[in-house]
């Protein structure tokens, strides 16, 4: 019966903010500057009190996923214990509840249920996957959460009850290829990727923006996750010699594929072929070694190296927080903006309502992004620029060229499908 | 190869079998024949053949060359069970029973109905199952034992319950590959009477080394040396046999 | 798809391609060998046979790290050192793992494979606690990482010829630890027949440690080299562990000498598939030609016909 | 009367009724539906357990693929529900509306002819349970002809569950790749998404479990029940009376897959989405666990041995999931060594004999039954693991 009573309420309050957006902006005026009561910031029984307000890290801590969802969580963490330290949200303390969706899509949609169902939080930062976020999905749409998604992932999604503070397919892939024909005069590609969506998606993208600017894709490849041997593969790149390998392989077949490569004499240093990844931040780097993969390129949003006052600051805490030996990839970054994005939201909207909290993520631009200045667009993703990195012996990228306008995000980029 | 005797009125026809394990002749151009009724024993000294024998007729073993017919049948070419189903029993060396099993579950198990996946799933334990379960049992001594976990049998025992398993398929040949090896005296006997009793109506072929059971049961005798047969008849003439003193004897 | 290429090209990639193909068979054995010895000797489903070898991998890792950091003059030539330690630690958790567990379980083959299974996943997490999650990236010396050009397409690289040349040895080795030594001796016979070799004074529980040791020291020597073309994390050792058993079951359990020939037909196949198919459909082809030749023929390539 | 207790002792049927509460009036009273949703994904795993106990307890053959069983029942069941959410409408803004969205994404512009039949609930249904069937009778037929056995029956089957996963992960076009088929939402028209569908969906696994069991008992029971245990102890003997072992190995190998593709479908239609992750070989070695806690010869144990290990699984990793690996680590050792019956043998050999003297007449105790077995769970009262 209680549940019913709050799906009404729900209703209500949907129908209520749709008619009066201006009311609500108000509100959010008000909200800002004034200490709130619980019951007027949170008309729907989220876990929000008098000082505190409840959210859910949902991350892989087990299985093979951990590897990767690490960084992720140590940036969110980070970006609460921050938030908090300056006064919190609307006056309240963050407290998190972290669930492990130990690497197992059930897990995930189980754990995202609990938080949502049982702990009501307000707000949740997680998954790592495509294949997590698919599966956490039906849940965050059928109780109306709110998820902040930080990896570069493929697109083909939009979701009213996702902000993707990652980059999608499009924003990495088409800024990467101009650049590479543009400034090195690549004119022939090689794809190459793991077996699964995301790299199946991306390089359907590359391929069709290489053929629109008239060059060649001279070989498409892919090998199951996890696979280590890439000599085959290597031979026929060295056949096809093509200007540009085009890798975006992942997890344990990154080491040996980088390994391979240059111990089968590519030398990525030199002009041709050059190699450039949109799958390798500096956390893989650590795995595969800074001297194995020296002089690729790689195509995404942030770098740890990126030099700016914003970026210096955030790098500096975050080993303060977590270590001195700790490296910051691109979802790092990307997972850390999630809860910043979503205390200006909540802020902006003056409440914590989930429905209050979607309709004015739109236009929340956050100026300090380690990254630079991002800006939700109306399609949930992020407004941003991306940047090409050079690899380098010691493990870091040296950006070597940013795009001049924040790139648009194009889930459902038109004439790429 | 041998194809003159088509059909013979032997109930077994062994002729020119022939067996090898990379190229080491275990059996070697072997003729053997099986009367109705018959008690044979096959004796002969370690690496004989005579398991191998018993092997090779019960399809457990395929043969390399030769044929073996019982009642005319080919059996070289059939799968175990069908052998089974013509009439062939075999017991085994080491006691081969279900110890998990009550000796009735074992042998009710071995009652010839209900063979095929779904014969097994739709069978029924009606009177005429239960009371050629209690016959069978009361033939090898186990009558008072019926709901005892075979496991918990003597190995005596043990051995009656394999040899009673082979009664209630009631084949018309059976093979016993050493029926008493490891029982008592008193076992030996009762074994022996058992072996003259259920001799009627079927044949019986034997392999030994027990010398005082075989003299007790076999009515004929065949010796095995390095495959081929080195002497064949009563146990007399074979025990006055000059070649089979020299095999046992020799060296 | 050949039309484009000169003869020369055509002959250079063909020959590199059999090189991949060689690579790949050395790396198949050198998983294998310490498995088939286990496996194919003892009759041990070890399931963990991949974490054995990652252990070698992290002790690789370690040293690398040490030698670096206090005796960088030593750094060309600590990757021998590091093998052995890898032998040597994997060869005394292998050790003790059989005393613990594996002796308890003889007699039941297939509950070696729940218990070794139990045991990977404590080794993974192990590895995880101390190691971290993350994978980590072991330097090796600058020689290893090279390639020797031989002509403007083929190039040999160092590293395939290091496995390569390791691979032989070891195999040489196991043949003579095996075949020529008293251990082997001991060891085949308790094989054959444990009873038997208890009754004529040979220490069988002794026998089964050592070759229970010696299969996973293998395994670390294997793991400490795959550093050099592989990943190393946690659970790294997960994707070696099918590959490894079919390569043993099709070379028919109980031959070494199968062992090598299955890991030579299933290499080549697979280098040969994954150059005119694309990557996961060769995978996928060579897996499932494998399967259906055991289908066919379970007892594997080379087996011996046994009088029962 | 007399039927029932030959194919049930009171024992059983005391089993079959605590399961009975536990499932349709316990959880349902102590448990919120998200619990109780959870619950009922664990016990679609007990299908696939109750399948191992059979063919792995009962029968001796070992198949680490039984997620691949789990995973074609689960797909069929996903490809009838993903079929009837693409509907021209929900999919409009696809360049081809009308087929699942993960296709269109794929380039695919038509329905693969394979997808066709599924449009159908009818041929949904009897491909879930023919589709595992046959494909277990081939594998089967395959192996056990060719007397193709423990070890390496085990080995080979996990190589086909291998084999299926890269397979299904490569056709992402066809099989919505890694990440499964997702965001199924109705059966005929009903939404199984809401808490009522929940209850009900919860309510009709657990009936299919109580049919399952009762199923498999009748199995046990039957002549054949034994036949499996003699399988396993003695194959030779069961050849030798005239039995052809490799047809009763491959029947209950098929039953098995069967009963592992109905816990697919039913955990489909109650988790809402479908994905290689339950066809690999590590679901399907956890799978054999849960057997193997429940004691790998009481199917009533396989139930309580996938609810055990499954709800730890759950606890531990969300209190402690730093320990969890090394929990289970050490369950599946502690299985092998210390308890080889698990939980069933826990049981046996410290509640049954109370519980027998409460449910089991005076008088009646000490002369048992003639035409059942003395022993309360059948003949395997001193079973000792398959090897």
């Amino acid at each position: 019966m209680r549940r019913l009573k709050n799906l009404i309420e729900n209703r209500l309050s949907r129908r209520a903010v749709l008619a009066g957006t201006v009311s609500a902006a108000t509100l959010a005026m008000a909200g800002a500057l004034t200490p709130s009561f619980a019951q007027d910031v949170n008309t729907t029984g989220l876990a929000v009190t008098e000082d505190t307000v409840k959210v859910g890290i949902l991350h892989s801590v087990t299985g093979t996923m951990a590897i990767s969802e690490t960084g992720s969580v140590q940036a969110e963490k980070l970006a609460i214990e921050q938030i908090n330290a300056m006064g919190g949200v609307l006056g309240r303390k963050i407290e998190y509840i972290q669930e492990d969706g130990a690497s197992d899509w059930p897990t995930f949609a189980e754990k995202a249920k609990k938080l949502l169902v049982n702990d009501k939080v307000a707000a949740v930062f997680g998954c790592w996957t495509s294949a997590s976020r698919k599966a956490v999905l039906p849940v965050f749409e059928q109780y109306n959460g709110m998820l902040y998604y930080p990896t570069f992932y493929e697109g083909l999604e939009q979701s009213p009850n996702v902000i993707y503070t990652g980059q999608e397919a499009t924003q990495q892939i088409i800024a990467g290829i101009d650049w590479v024909a543009r400034e090195k005069g690549a004119k022939s590609f090689y794809l190459l990727g793991s077996d699964y969506i995301w790299p199946r998606t991306s390089n359907k993208i590359a391929r069709k923006h290489i053929e629109k600017l008239g060059h060649k894709v001279v070989g498409e490849e892919y090998y199951p996750l996890g696979h280590t041997q890439f000599n085959s593969v290597i031979n026929k790149i060295k056949l096809k010699k093509p200007d540009v390998i085009y890798a975006i392989v992942v997890g344990g077949s990154n080491v040996a594929f980088y390994k391979q490569l240059k111990a089968a004499g590519i030398d990525m240093t030199k002009e041709k072929p050059l190699l450039l990844t949109i799958s390798v931040t500096e956390d893989e780097i650590r795995g595969i070694g800074g001297e194995n993969i020296e002089g690729a390129y790689a195509a995404m949003k942030y770098f740890q190296s990126l030099d700016n006052d914003n970026n210096q600051a955030f790098v500096k805490a975050f080993k303060e927080r977590w270590g001195d030996d700790i490296v910051i990839g691109d979802v790092t970054q990307a997972a850390y903006l999630g809860p910043w994005l979503w205390k200006a939201a909540v802020e902006k909207a003056g409440s914590f309502d989930i429905d209050k909290v979607r309709l004015a993520s739109p236009g929340i631009e956050l100026t300090t992004a380690p990254e630079g200045y991002v800006r939700i667009h109306e399609n949930h993703h992020l407004w941003s620029k991306t940047r090409i990195g050079l690899a380098k012996t010691d493990g870091q990228y040296e950006m070597i060229y940013e795009t001049a306008d924040l790139m648009e995000p194009d889930p459902f980029p038109e004439g790429y499908q | 190869m041998n194809t003159l005797n088509n059909n013979t009125d032997f109930l077994l026809s062994i002729e020119n079998l022939t067996v090898s394990f990379d190229g080491f002749k275990a059996v070697n151009d072997l003729n053997l024949y099986i009367d109705e009724n018959e008690i044979h024993v096959i004796i002969g000294p370690n690496g004989a053949g005579k398991t191998t024998v018993l092997d090779l007729i019960c399809g457990r073993t395929r043969a390399t060359d030769g044929s073996i017919k019982f009642r005319n049948k080919e059996l070289t070419a059939m799968r175990e069970h069908e052998i089974v189903r013509e009439g062939v029993g075999r017991k085994f060396q080491n006691p081969s029973i279900y110890e998990d099993l009550t000796v009735f579950e074992n042998l009710e198990l071995s009652f010839p109905r209900g063979r095929t996946v779904f014969g097994a799933l739709t069978f029924q334990r009606d009177e005429e199952v239960r009371s050629r379960v209690r016959e069978i049992a009361e033939m090898v001594f186990l009558d008072t034992l019926l709901d005892m976990q075979a496991a918990l049998l003597s190995h005596g025992q043990k051995q009656w319950l394999e040899i009673g398993m082979l009664l209630i398929q009631d084949p018309e040949l059976l093979m016993l590959d050493e029926p008493v090896a490891g029982m008592s005296v008193s076992e030996r006997k009762q074994t022996a009477k058992l072996l003259n009793e259920i001799t009627k109506g079927r044949s019986v072929m034997v392999v030994e080394h027990d010398m005082k059971f075989v003299e007790d049961i076999a009515h004929r005798v065949t010796v095995l040396h390095q495959g081929k047969i080195l002497s064949e008849g009563s146990m007399a003439k074979v025990q006055a046999d000059p070649k089979v003193i020299d095999v046992y004897l020799g060296h | 798809m050949f039309a484009d290429y000169t003869w020369t090209e055509l002959g250079s990639i063909f020959a590199m391609q059999g090189f991949a193909g060689l690579i790949l068979f050395s790396v198949f054995v050198l998983m294998a060998l310490g498995l088939a010895i286990i496996f194919g000797q003892m009759g041990v489903i070890n399931m963990a046979h991949g974490e054995f070898m990652i252990l070698g991998a992290y002790v690789t890792y370690l040293c690398s790290n040490f030698v670096e950091a206090y005796a960088p003059s030593f750094f060309g030539v600590y990757f021998f050192f590091a093998m052995i330690l890898a032998f040597v630690a994997a060869g005394s958790l292998g050790a003790l793992v059989e005393w613990s567990l594996i002796r308890h379980l003889y007699k039941r083959p297939l509950d070696t494979l729940l218990a070794t299974w139990g045991l990977s996943l404590i080794l993974q997490q192990a590895y995880r606690s101390i190691f971290g999650a993350r994978e980590v990236g072991v330097t090796l010396p600058n020689w290893l990482l090279g390639s020797v050009p031989l002509t403007d397409i083929i190039e040999i690289p160092i590293n395939g010829i290091f496995v390569m040349v390791l691979t032989f040895f070891i195999a040489i080795g196991v043949y003579f630890i095996l075949f020529r030594s008293r251990m082997g001796m001991q060891t085949r016979a308790v094989v054959q027949n444990r009873v038997m070799a208890g009754a004529v004074g040979i220490n069988t529980e002794k026998v089964d440690r050592h070759t229970f040791a010696l299969g996973c020291g293998i395994a670390g020597i294997a793991g400490s080299a795959f550093t050099m073309i592989g990943s190393t994390g946690p659970t790294a050792g997960q994707l070696y562990i099918v590959d490894t058993f079919l390569i043993v079951v099709f070379g028919g359990a109980a031959s070494l000498l199968g062992t090598i020939a299955s890991s030579f037909a299933i290499s080549q196949a697979q280098s040969t598939m994954e150059f005119f198919l694309s990557g996961s459909m060769a995978k996928v082809l060579t897996l499932l030609t494998v399967v259906g030749i055991l289908m066919l023929r379970p007892q594997g390539l080379f087996s011996l016909k046994i009088r029962r | 009367m007399t039927n029932l207790k030959s194919f049930m002792s009171r024992q059983e049927m005391l089993g079959l009724l605590v399961v009975a509460a536990v499932l349709f009036v316990v959880m349902p009273l102590a448990m919120d539906i998200f619990r109780l949703n959870l619950f009922g994904k664990y016990l679609t795993y007990a299908f696939v357990a109750i399948g191992l106990v059979l063919c792995w307890g009962k029968g001796g053959i070992l198949s680490l693929g039984q997620g691949v069983f789990f995973g074609l029942g689960g797909y069929c069941m996903a490809m009838y529900l993903k079929l009837e959410a693409s509907t021209p409408e929900a999919t409009a803004i696809q360049s081809t509306p009308g087929i699942p969205d993960f296709m269109d994404w794929n380039q695919i512009t038509a329905l693969p002819w394979f997808w066709q039949p599924f449009n159908s609930l009818t041929f949904t249904i009897v491909a879930i349970i023919a589709v595992p069937a046959l494909f277990a009778f081939i594998i089967g037929t395959a192996m056990f002809k060719r007397r193709v056995g423990g070890v390496y029956f085990a080995i080979i089957t996990q190589a086909i569950a291998a084999i299926l996963t890269i397979l299904i992960i490569g056709q992402q076009g066809y099989t919505g790749g890694v990440n499964g088929i997702t965001d199924l939402r109705t059966l005929k028209g009903w939404d199984i998404r809401t808490d009522e569908a929940k209850y009900i969906l919860y309510y009709v696994n657990g009936g299919l479990l109580i049919a399952v069991l009762l199923l498999s008992q009748i199995v046990l029971k039957s002549k054949l029940g034994r036949l499996l245990v003699a399988v396993r102890d003695q194959e030779d003997r069961v050849r030798f009376s005239g039995y052809d072992v490799s047809n009763i190995k491959i029947f209950v190998f098929c039953f098995a897959a069967v009963l592992s593709a109905i816990g697919g479908a039913m955990f489909t239609l109650q988790v809402g989405f479908m994905s290689p992750s339950f066809v690999g070989i590590v679901p399907s070695i956890e799978m054999v666990i849960f057997c193997a806690v429940g004691g790998r010869l009481s199917i009533f144990g396989a139930v309580y041995g996938t609810l055990l290990v499954n709800w730890a699984k759950t606890t531990f990793s969300e209190t402690f999931p730093e320990l969890w690996l090394f929990g289970l680590g050490a369950l599946f050792i502690a299985v092998v060594l210390v308890f080889p019956n698990g939980l069933s043998g826990l049981y046996r050999s410290y509640l049954a004999p109370i519980v027998d003297r409460f449910i089991v007449p005076k008088g009646r105790k000490a002369e048992p039954d003639k035409s059942t077995p003395a022993a309360p769970f059948g003949a395997d009262t001193t079973a000792k693991p398959a090897e």
